[in-house]
């Protein structure tokens, strides 16, 4: 085991204020039960969970509640016990509307829990461990959600030689990743192990901002006497080193092709609190039923790091963070660069709330798009030129002086782009059909 | 050298379009889109190349000996009109794309100033074949050069918000003048010949 | 005298040169085509807005003439250019109803309300993708005018937030139809007059906490057009639907909508 | 009847929702104070006269933008302060002893005709203060190019012919014996002892103010460096008149670091712009050394028709997307 820094630096990226000093410092505390949980069946990328319960179904914490449904899905569990008061469409934070489970916390929660029985990482098969990460509905806990289980399994022709730990929280203002690199350094080291064997044994990276010294510590000392190939790599803090390709770029100087998945170049990269996660679900069989939430930024009495059950309502996280100040005009679920706005606190957190931000008028700029001056920002900023290869990271708004909504515009291309393929795929289909 | 300062001169001193003012019809017309003024220039050249030379054969062996000097306009239009129609058929017939593309700009290069002008510029001169069908390439060239910049300027300004009254062929018209306002820096360059 | 003869010689010579091997070019390089393509985008009106399917007029001439569409899909031609592109092609013409969008939505900015202050590219999909757009009523039109972009007549205009059509100038093409991110456009008879301004399919009470003139699926208009067996309307959850199968014509409908989302003025027509 | 509304409304955009301390009046302004030096410089060697037809420049194109505007029936942009840029490069692009009014023409021009013809900022395919120095020098070429006699303080074989000339029209005139590679003629030549435009003299001040954009970020080094560079090397080359002097007489400096560098009409990649910053040198060393050109000058020139092309290179240099593998 050893530290390396990171000698591969990618071009563009923006260095936006990172105003981490507001939570960094709080301890992740775990907060009382609130009195309802909203239960998104879309808590991941992908489909949907088809719901197994209906109104006035008693459930038991940890019980399955919703089933994977597709090969891009995953799980959802009761996150506590309590009866289902209504199993109805629910905004999300992203603005769609999903069937949720309307879940009524039951005062006592000292009865039996729905969990599964712990697994011995070292004498459970592969295929044991990674049904595990299945039914405990892991996803990944960095923004996107995606399905774990598909990560872990890799196309039979294809061999994963590194496993990527992501611990470099670009985001401004989160500090989730970085409590849990803190605190829970032993559990990330007992995930890597059964990851490890899951996948077969890749060599380890783990990459962390230079600017999370502490982290690294905690990380050292946690994976000191780790046996194999294993390196913490000390990035760069650069805005948006997060993202999984440049990731891959900065650790193992590999590039994944346009459209292509990391594990083309024989990658998988997994965010830390993931990690954890995983660690937790093999050996002590709990599912993924809560998570570390920063809430943040000038509009919240008491920013903290909070571990609520999946499906707290924002109304309830702030309310345990001492409320909102006066004048907040917007409420971000998950970072400023690439988190999404919410219209009211009424929005659960999902297994991917990694933050909620609450910014008065004075963070808050309100704007009109200029004409763009050609000043190239954008171009330099950015690493993707084809638009559907475009990971909303955000850094070209970011920087451009015309304030114009390029990341807006490169969304809803790419939305238009797949309309335009699903309508001529019908169409094909269609035709197909009439012959 | 001689050479050098015919192409040079006919090229960018004095451009066709930007300084002479000839062949601003399809200068107008085809330079909406780069792919298209290419196309357009390449067929210019041709056309102006072959042109000139067969106007200054008809012009030095059947009009001059027979002292129908005065005519030679006349009989110009006819071939250079000849010409352009037997390229459209060809170009129907093996490029289609192309002739697709470049639609009604294709016969309009009959009416093309540029081609009539350089023929009549190589009679008015008395110029050697050689240097006049040079003359006449390079003179194409100039007129390419200018269509593919200024298509490109005019992709550019397809994304521009003028006011209402100047939208269109307005503006492209204040481009021109611009372009050709930069293009009066080359004034004096070389000495020309002609 | 001779120098006149002697030009008109030369001038005629040269000409017949010419015409003889463009002559002989045309006979040896020519392409065929079928002349009916020109004939049929002849017919058509010219006005490439794409209702049809196709990439425009010329090409649906060409896909007629080739056997792979049939005539009547030109909405702005009607009845008229169909007969012509059927005589054209030699088949049996089939009449079409003339059909305009209708904005299935009474939500102005004074009856619906607004959850948050938008911020963004003017575009109702845009809006739509951000927190699930500002409008509290998540079926309801955005009024950021994707419809009006992309209507090649230009018949459709924002008023108060709301997206409304202009029944004269509608060629009834569809664009609007399939670029609306709420799906709340649909094409109607021209001829029907009385329409229901709701698009949200949810119980009453939903509705009347996000809107003054939304659809609580209260029958009142069943009721008032002769009951179920008239089948003027037909319900879908908590929203009322016309049948344009069968639309009604009592003005006094409208009236008498306890909510006033059905109207009779769900259009506008230029002169008017 | 519209609903109660019940929680105040919070506003909703798109991400990311943070922004960098960086706008178009910014740049413009950090622009603005980059000239400041060389607009300083003017008035110390061509006195109250460079300030009164600075004034009258800026002013010009102030009104022509806010008239303009007005008309269109637009939003006004003059805070954005990039006619204020206008006014302030065009101004250093003229003799000090220019007549007031012919100043103010210009100013419209720029603003009128180069710039909100086209839609206003951003659209404008030519350097608006360019175009309108090439219109005025081509309608008052009298005017455009005389120059004040109260600099140029040549001394070493000097005659007074040379008085009031500047040192490219000495260039041009090819004056024989006249030793170009004194210490004394660099020297004035960098600190801007010399004749010419109000702000092209002294490099000194020029180049304070492009360090200044270097380290603001407001423009990157590849322009400057390319055009300066190619002209340094063809000078090199062609022999005669030392590269340094061409290098720091006429238009050259602010050329390099302001006019061609205007983000509108300039490349975006970096590529791009060093093609952009080759040609444009080049161009200009045709045009000065051509023994029969019209002008001693071409600079301005070199930078429109480079403009001309902008769009071209950029077209041919679109930069390779991250991971895209070459087919």
């Amino acid at each position: 085991m050893k530290t390396v820094q990171s000698a591969f630096k990618f071009h563009g990226g923006v260095h936006p204020q990172y105003n981490k000093d507001l939570a960094a410092s709080k301890p992740i505390e775990a907060m009382p039960l609130p009195k309802q949980l909203v239960v998104s069946m879309s808590q991941h990328l992908g489909a949907p969970a088809k719901c197994l319960v209906k109104k006035g179904d008693a459930v038991a914490k940890g019980q399955l509640i919703g089933e994977r449904n597709g090969f891009i899905s995953a799980n959802v569990h009761a996150p506590v016990a309590g009866t289902v008061a209504a199993v109805e469409p629910r905004m999300g934070p992203t603005g769609g509307w999903v069937d949720a489970v309307i879940l009524d916390v039951a005062e006592d929660q000292s009865g039996a829990s729905a969990f599964m029985p712990p697994l011995d990482w070292k004498s459970a098969s592969r295929e044991d461990l990674l049904a595990r990460v299945n039914d405990a509905g892991i996803c990944g806990m960095g923004g996107a959600g995606f399905p774990t289980v598909v990560k872990l399994s890799p196309p039979p022709d294809k061999h994963c030689e590194y496993l990527i730990l992501n611990g470099a929280e670009c985001e401004p203002y989160l500090t989730s990743d970085y409590r849990t690199m803190l605190e829970r350094a032993d559990r990330i080291r007992a995930g890597v192990e059964i990851m490890r064997k899951i996948l077969n044994g890749p060599a380890v990276r783990i990459a962390v901002e230079a600017n999370k010294p502490d982290a690294i510590a905690a990380l050292e000392k946690a994976f000191a006497d780790i046996e194999g190939n294993v390196e913490i790599v000390v990035l760069p803090v650069l805005y948006p080193q997060g993202s999984e390709k440049h990731q891959i770029y900065a650790t193992v100087k590999r590039i994944v092709p346009e459209g292509a998945l990391p594990i083309a170049v024989g990658c998988v990269v997994e965010n830390v609190g993931t990690v954890a996660a995983i660690a937790d679900a093999v050996e002590k069989g709990i599912p993924l039923i809560e998570r570390v939430t920063t809430v943040s930024g000038d509009g919240v009495v008491e920013p903290k790091n909070v571990r609520a059950p999946v499906g707290t309502r924002y109304a309830d996280l702030v309310a345990f963070c001492g409320g909102e100040k006066e004048g907040v005009r917007k409420v971000i679920s998950g970072g400023p660069m690439m988190g999404f706005n919410v219209p009211n606190l009424e929005i659960p957190t999902t297994k991917t709330t990694s933050g909620l931000l609450f910014f008065t008028s004075a963070r808050v700029f309100q704007y009109s798009s200029n004409a763009c001056i050609n000043c190239g920002r954008c171009v330099r900023a950015a690493q993707k030129m084809d638009v559907m290869d475009c990971i909303e990271c955000g850094a070209c708004s970011f920087g451009c002086p015309a304030y114009r909504d390029i990341t807006q515009n490169c969304r809803r291309a790419k939305a238009s782009i797949r309309a335009a393929a699903a309508a001529a795929k019908a169409k094909a289909a269609a035709a197909n059909a009439k012959k | 050298m001689r050479y050098l300062i015919i192409i040079v001169g006919a090229v960018l001193v004095n451009n066709f379009v930007l300084n002479r003012f000839l062949g601003c019809c399809p200068f107008l017309g085809v330079s909406k889109k780069t792919e298209t003024a290419l196309g357009m220039s390449g067929a210019v050249v041709f056309v102006m190349t072959v042109a000139s030379a067969v106007t200054w054969c008809l012009d030095h062996w059947l009009l001059a000996p027979l002292g129908l000097g005065y005519i030679h306009t006349l009989a110009f239009i006819l071939v250079i009109a000849s010409l352009v129609q037997f390229i459209d058929i060809a170009m129907k017939r093996f490029v289609p794309p192309l002739h697709a593309a470049l639609g009604i700009f294709l016969p309009l290069i009959t009416t093309n100033c540029a081609v009539l002008g350089v023929a009549e510029l190589n009679c008015k001169n008395g110029t050697p074949f050689i240097e006049s069908v040079l003359f006449s390439f390079a003179a194409a060239l100039g007129f390419g050069f200018a269509l593919v910049i200024f298509s490109g300027l005019r992709e550019k300004l397809a994304w521009a918000d003028p006011p209402r009254c100047f939208r269109g062929i307005a503006v492209a018209l204040v481009t021109a003048g611009l372009l050709s306002l930069a293009f009066m820096g080359f004034n004096g360059l070389v000495k020309l010949p002609y | 005298m001779n120098a006149i003869l002697i030009a008109i010689c030369v001038i005629a010579g040269i000409g017949a040169l010419a015409a003889l091997a463009l002559a002989i070019a045309d006979k040896y390089l020519a392409v065929q085509e079928d002349p009916r393509i020109g004939l049929a985008t002849a017919a058509l009106p010219g006005a490439n807005c794409g209702g049809c399917g196709f990439a425009g007029c010329a090409d649906y001439a060409r896909a007629l003439v080739e056997g792979t569409a049939a005539p009547g899909a030109c909405a702005p031609g009607g009845d008229a250019v169909n007969a012509e592109l059927a005589k054209i092609l030699g088949v049996a013409a089939t009449a079409t109803e003339r059909r305009v969008a209708l904005v299935k939505c009474g939500g102005t900015r004074s009856e619906a309300i607004r959850v948050g202050d938008y911020n963004g590219i003017c575009d109702c999909a845009a809006a739509a993708a951000t927190a699930g757009g500002d409008k509290g009523c998540r079926f309801g039109c955005l009024g950021y005018g994707a419809c009006a972009n992309v209507c090649p007549k230009h018949a459709i205009r924002i008023e108060d937030g709301l997206a409304v059509v202009d029944k004269r100038l509608c060629i009834g093409c569809g664009k609007c139809v399939s670029v609306c991110p709420r799906k709340l456009i649909e094409l109607v008879p021209a001829s029907a007059t009385i329409h229901v301004l709701c698009n949200n399919p949810v119980r009453g009470p939903e509705v009347t906490k996000v809107c003054g003139v939304g659809c609580i699926g209260c029958h009142l208009c069943e009721k008032n057009a002769g009951g179920k067996e008239a089948n003027h309307f037909t319900f879908n959850g908590f929203l009322a639907k016309v049948n344009y199968e069968n639309p009604p014509t009592d003005a006094a409908l409208a009236d008498k909508c306890p909510r006033k989302c059905i109207r009779e003025d769900a259009h506008f027509e230029t002169g008017n | 009847m519209l609903p109660k509304q019940t929680a105040e409304r919070y506003i909703l955009s798109s991400s990311p929702h943070a922004h960098a301390d960086a706008s178009t009046s910014r740049i413009m302004l950090d622009v603005i104070i980059a000239l400041l030096p060389a607009l300083c410089c003017g008035v110390y060697f061509f006195g109250l006269r460079a300030l009164i037809l600075t004034g009258t420049c800026i002013a010009a194109c102030l009104v022509t933008e806010g008239l303009c505007r007005l008309a269109m029936k637009r939003e006004n942009t003059i805070g954005d302060l990039s006619a204020v840029v206008t006014g302030l490069l065009l101004a250093l692009n003229l003799p000090p002893d220019l007549p007031v009014w012919m100043a103010a023409v210009g100013g419209v021009f720029a603003i009128g005709f180069a710039k909100q013809v086209f839609g206003g900022l951003g659209y404008n395919p030519f350097n608006p203060a360019l175009s309108a120095r090439a219109f005025m020098l081509i309608s008052f070429t009298g005017a455009m190019t005389t120059w004040s006699s109260s600099a140029w303080t040549l001394s070493a074989g000097s005659t007074e012919a040379v008085t009031t000339a500047t040192p490219l029209a000495l260039i041009k005139k090819g004056a024989e014996g006249f030793d170009w590679s004194q210490a004394a003629l660099i020297k004035d030549l960098f600190i801007g002892n010399v004749n010419g435009c109000i702000g092209e003299v002294s490099a000194l001040a020029l180049l304070i103010g492009a360090v200044y954009l270097l380290v603001r970020k407001v423009i990157t080094w590849h322009i400057p460096v390319a055009f300066i560079g190619t002209v340094f090397l063809y000078a090199m080359f062609k022999g005669g008149v030392p590269p340094l002097v061409h290098v720091l007489s006429g238009g050259c400096v602010i050329g390099a670091c302001f006019m061609a560098t205007d983000y509108v009409t300039s490349p975006i990649t970096a590529k791009g712009k060093l093609i952009f910053g080759c040609g444009c040198g080049l161009i200009t060393m045709l045009i000065r050394t051509a023994p029969t050109g019209a002008y001693p000058e071409g600079v301005s020139f070199s930078i429109l028709i480079m403009n001309a092309l902008t769009p071209l290179i950029n077209r041919f240099t679109q930069p390779k997307p991250f991971g895209k593998v070459k087919k």
